[in-house]
């Protein structure tokens, strides 16, 4: 047993600062800690400073561009990059598609597409979920049927985070009604362009237009653009699925939301005094601060055990509900520590670049659009119910 | 002892449920939003046409109702309505204006009548729930007051005609002392206004006071004096956004127990798996808490001080702890759907959170509960 | 609505306080209050007094010598009694058995039967619960054989409360094993000592031998002690089961533990200062406080309805799970208020006449055995699990 | 960062974990209940022998270990059996001898070989968990200090052949300066026991002080400065409890599982009902945690007094809570056997309830995490 990181590993991380004082925009960071909506071109600004650097795709072996990090070096990467306020590296490309065409993808698509997820050309998003199927991925209605070197796929997908802002989307269709569910899935790059697709935004209940529908009507996909086998779709789909969730305790997410909300309770004043000296408010940030000092340390254990080659198993599970528990209880004391300025909506003064005066101190308007917005880390991605699930089921063979 | 409402109420209740069911739809509120207005001027009519206004009001007041469970009648109906209305703000500024006495009773006829609308502006920048931290000052000029000072959230504010605003006379910023109140026209020159949308779907405008001169007859009860009745005011004020809250929670939870029953996954409804069967039970336990901590505040509204407030506080907590509770199983119970604005849960899932953020949270209360003696 | 009591009402309860003042003998009243385990001596004088003036079997028409009172009268009695510390009165043949026999027994059985119960002469204890059986009570495996003028009965009951002193048992008996296991259940009473019978103690957690296991080896039981008809006694037993749940909140016991728990709170001292000036302990006093008063009016709710003749649905699913939860968080609160000396077990000074120096505080010794004996209140009667699937069966109609 | 045990540990967990397999069953336990005996002599000579007490001290002191994980795997392995030890002890009064320093070798020694038995005499009966609040008086009368006073709940008191005892040689009732330690055989006159049964399985007794004389060689370090030793053996004892907490918790798991996997009813195993199976992964969530805690806590035990303390509090808080949750989760989802004193969890919900008794419970933490600065 040892806590502490090896020389190494402190080398990269203090490389990792040196990097983020120097390369990371103050107007990005500035954002990202005051809880501004970030515009398509601040990601892209990110990624691009990044992979500059050669570190926008941490879990990607060299070969094809990625940093080659194991996945404590990953961690220590995801720890600097929220602490310094860094905008989160968009997902969709680079930690989800990017490994199933390493491991799936001809030669040809590989090399067509890695580079660019990289460079910035393609902005990917995902065509998972459906209507009505909730967290039953592998009920996929959209079809695609072949027809001479095309697909013309028809259906509807849901869900699409910032699809408004993809070239591409990856999807998974119906290739087949024979067997099982699973066994007729097809996995599928689509032109975002292609006439025949309508994206639709979803306002959720922080009024942001943050997820969409993405309707499929006669559109036609060039057969190169399947992955992998017909009707094998469901492998590369877990895959991804499984593939990349050292992160998904979120951690990093959570401490910076701690010290935020610590920071937020130290300037709001209760009753002649600053509310963090609130006994019963201290209390509360006492007893979610300790339950994150406890779960990082289950993260380390998983980490850890990933970088030594163990697939994590259902201890993603167990990360996937404490995190997110901790970080909505964080937001939920955010909301409450900002008092009367939490029933402010001007949800337009959060978008970058607007040049409405706030209302009440500027920590205060994102409070409860983050609270809202954050409801959802229970539900998507495997609800929680879904994991207690899978927990009873494989952990303690229910 | 009796559990019942009365006849009148009773009536008072349907009619009302029937009339919200069709008047207070998510139609209205859109126009409401898009015309930045506080409420459907329809609506509004209509509230006080049924008599909905009055029913805040005792008949020496000009009402016909007046006692804590009239405004929890109103209240919980609105609340199941997913209604935005100004109507807590008549209860806190006309409540205010009603202790005053008979000075004010034109004006208060005119609330009651829904053709005046007032806003309530005690709470200030860096007040948060704390009743006597008042930095607006009032200093005599002449005959006049002269005010100075800024507050905040001013629920309906911009939209009101007239204004029950708090400002300090004498005493230091916490005293309870010297807090005096003032009814003012909106309008008037000296306030200046900023406006916006609450996440609630109402509006509230924060206000700036620069030398707003104030006759002397816009002073309500005595100069310095005003504590004990802002006090009762919001322990009256407390009751009915309890009392909407319950409504609130209600309806998300019919909302949900609907959802749970229709909608399907791996091939039958999942109000039949147990977990969420368990869950939907103690979030009804919750609200049957929340009910009978309504009812105590409601009942007790015309106590001692003491025992008043230790009902507002406990009421307060509870509603508010319960709220978050029903709001966030709704929403989790739903999924994705419980998620998305368009669907009504989200209009009822922010009105409730934002029930917490008014006169006092849970956490305040909980400490205000023991401060107040009740645990010794 | 009306939150007050009617003149008549407050009248009576002025005359309660006014006898309790008088009648209820000090002795006992410091044992309830210093939690003592009570003798079966103590429990006969308290019912003997009560009975004295009419007042033991409140639920019982005065035709049958009971009291006749309504749910309010029956809930003042119940909030008096507690607050004065009197003993409870042992519900087995009062407030269980009683009102079956008045129901569905003979005019025979409730004169030979009732009277023995109101004056003592009879120790009631209760056979319903099976090893194995949990909840489900239908699942009886306890047979009863006609031969002659006798039943014979084999098998075995569990959990039955305080059978040590009790001098008959009224039981479910399998005598028919055609249709559903509900349709040849028999309602059967059955003297203690008749040959064959077997008590065995079962100590609890708080090392207390409070229930039994009764063995029942080829058992003669005379027909006449047949309740009802052969085959019919799921519905007594389920009348018993639903008719006097009025209590099942248990408002006054929760109202005496709070305030012993306050009085503890203010004993005890902590970082300098009375426990109960801890702002964190003294929140979560508040809580549980804040919780107790609006269950009370739930629980008032309930009982104006009943008194007003409706029969209590799964309100009283409602009032169990909340009124137990309730109770169980002021038994760990008080166990928690005693700090160390919550961890002597020296469960003998608890019985009644024990001479032996009690450790630490008097108040200290019984918090952790009550703590412990308590969990069983979300387990009987039906546990709160099961309560919760009739709640969202019921109410919520899922 | 590495999270697995070193070959030495993995092999005196394993090791440990089949000796109280067969050592500390219930048999045993009901034995040295009968004999009012701290601990059945024949299982603390068998951790002796397999070097389980030494594995508590470095190698200077005598031992071969001494690390906070190697605390954490003993009393892991303690809990995880149910075992019923006055090991804890060895950590608090033994580790208090050690960094007294050489003088106490020849005692340190006979006490790792097995051979005498120490008791911790610190808390008194107004104490609580205040670590300075220490009214038991030491005064200096020549070359001896007479001491006068009370200790509580001290464990395995009046078995003990050596006690470390705290008393007060100056300075106000709650000073953390003037606090001072001395060991002294258990049987010295002016010493009187109350002995009596614990609730986890072990005794403990109340101890009257009157008029001790105390050599001036039994003082432990410096006079009235033993305040910081003591809370660094608190901080390992708690270390160890909690370690023990979890050994605990993972038992009363795996006897719910397996519970739940094989009680039937309705007709099918009651561990294939969602609401349980959603239970038991929430318990194993929180198991988890207090794994984590564990493990912060084992691996801070040499960092500052600050950083130090924090986890101290952090841990302690955490594992008390988890604790009391695991505890009535597996008694509610046993039933009616979870009740009964002759099932095993009745033995393991006893030691893990206890375990909030000793060195702060929960509450006390949580307050004491905040005034230590850790939120700020």
């Amino acid at each position: 047993m040892n806590l502490d990181f090896t020389p190494e590993q402190e080398a990269f991380r203090a490389e990792l600062r040196a990097f983020l004082e120097q390369n990371l925009p103050e107007r990005l960071s500035d954002k990202v800690r005051s809880g501004q909506r970030l515009a398509k071109e601040d990601y892209e600004e990110w990624h691009a400073i990044l992979n500059g650097r050669g570190w926008l795709a941490g879990n990607w072996p060299k070969g094809h561009g990625g940093a080659g990090w194991d996945a404590v070096e990953r961690h220590i990467f995801e720890e600097e990059t929220t602490a310094a306020g860094a905008p989160r590296i968009v997902p969709f490309g680079l930690a989800m598609l990017g490994p199933v065409l390493q491991k799936f993808g001809s030669k040809e698509q590989q090399e067509h597409w890695l580079p660019r997820i990289l460079d910035g050309t393609d902005w990917w998003c995902q065509g998972y979920s459906e209507p009505g199927a909730g967290s039953d991925l592998a009920s996929v209605k959209t079809t695609a049927v072949r027809e001479g070197d095309h697909y013309i796929v028809n259906g509807q997908k849901t869900w699409t985070t910032l699809g408004q802002y993809a070239d591409m989307i990856f999807c998974l269709v119906r290739t087949s009604k024979e067997g099982k569910p699973q066994e007729g899935i097809s996995f599928l790059l689509i032109d975002m362009t292609s006439p025949g697709i309508e994206v639709r935004p979803i306002v959720l209940l922080d009024g942001e237009p943050e997820v969409n529908e993405v309707f499929f009507d006669n559109v036609k996909v060039p057969v190169e653009n399947l992955v992998g086998e017909e009707n094998k779709g469901w492998t590369y789909a877990k895959y991804l699925l499984t593939h990349e969730r050292t992160n998904i305790a979120g951690v990093g997410f959570a401490n910076a939301g701690l010290e935020n909300l610590k920071r937020i309770a130290r300037l709001e004043q209760s009753r002649g005094r600053p509310l963090i000296e609130d006994p019963l408010f201290a209390a509360r940030i006492a007893e979610v601060e300790i339950a994150l000092m406890a779960m990082a340390t289950t993260n380390l254990r998983v980490v850890s055990a990933a970088a030594a080659g163990q697939a994590p198993g259902a201890e993603s599970s167990m990360l996937k509900v404490k995190g997110t528990v901790i970080r909505q209880e964080i937001n939920a004391l955010t909301r409450e520590a900002v008092g009367p300025y939490a029933m402010p909506f001007a949800h337009e003064t959060l978008e970058a670049g607007s040049n409405a005066e706030p209302v009440g101190p500027d920590y205060a308007l994102p409070a409860t659009a983050q609270y809202f917005n954050n409801r959802k880390l229970s539900i998507y991605g495997g609800s929680n119910e879904v994991q207690r699930t899978i927990i009873a089921k494989t952990i303690l063979e229910l | 002892m009796n559990f019942d409402l009365t006849e009148e109420r009773q009536m008072l209740q349907d009619g009302l449920r029937r009339y919200l069911v069709q008047a207070a739809n998510p139609q209205s509120r859109a126009a409401a939003v898009e015309a930045e207005a506080a409420v459907d001027p329809e609506l509004w009519g209509g509230l006080a046409e049924m008599g909905v206004i009055g029913a805040l009001f005792t008949e020496e007041q000009g009402g016909f109702g007046g006692a804590g469970f009239d405004l929890a009648v109103v209240f919980e109906e609105l609340g199941r309505a997913g209604a935005v209305t100004p109507l807590l703000e008549v209860v806190l500024a006309g409540g205010l204006l009603a202790q005053a006495g008979d000075a004010h009773a034109d004006l208060l006829g005119e609330v009651i009548a829904g053709t005046r609308a007032l806003a309530y502006a005690h709470g200030e920048p860096a007040s948060r729930y704390d009743l006597s931290r008042v930095e607006t000052t009032a200093r005599r000029e002449g005959d006049d007051y002269v005010i100075d000072g800024r507050k905040a959230v001013v629920v309906g504010g911009a939209q009101a005609d007239m204004l029950v605003l708090s400002a300090r006379t004498s005493g230091e910023r916490d005293d309870a002392g010297g807090i005096s109140l003032f009814a003012v026209p909106a309008d008037s020159a000296g306030l200046q206004w900023r406006d916006y949308p609450l996440a609630d779907g109402g509006r509230a405008a924060e206000l700036v006071i620069d030398g707003l001169r104030a006759g002397s007859g816009s002073l309500l009860g005595a100069e310095g004096g005003a504590h004990d009745a802002i006090e009762y005011a919001q322990a009256r004020g407390t009751a009915a956004l309890c009392a909407e809250a319950l409504g609130l929670m209600e309806a998300a939870r019919a909302l949900t127990a609907d959802y749970l029953r229709t909608r399907k996954q791996f091939g039958q409804p999942i109000g039949k798996f147990q977990a969420l069967q368990h869950r939907m039970a103690d979030m009804l336990i919750e609200i049957e808490q929340a009910r009978s901590a309504v009812i105590n505040l409601c009942g007790r509204l015309q106590l001692s001080r003491r025992e008043r407030e230790i009902n507002v506080s406990a009421t307060k907590q509870l509603v508010g702890r319960v709220a978050r509770h029903v709001t966030e199983e709704a929403i989790q119970m739903h999924g994705g759907i419980g998620m998305t604005e368009e669907y009504e849960l989200a209009h009822l899932a922010r009105r409730l959170t934002m029930t917490d953020h008014r006169l006092g949270d849970s956490t305040y209360h909980l400490g205000r509960f023991v401060a107040l003696g009740a645990v010794a």
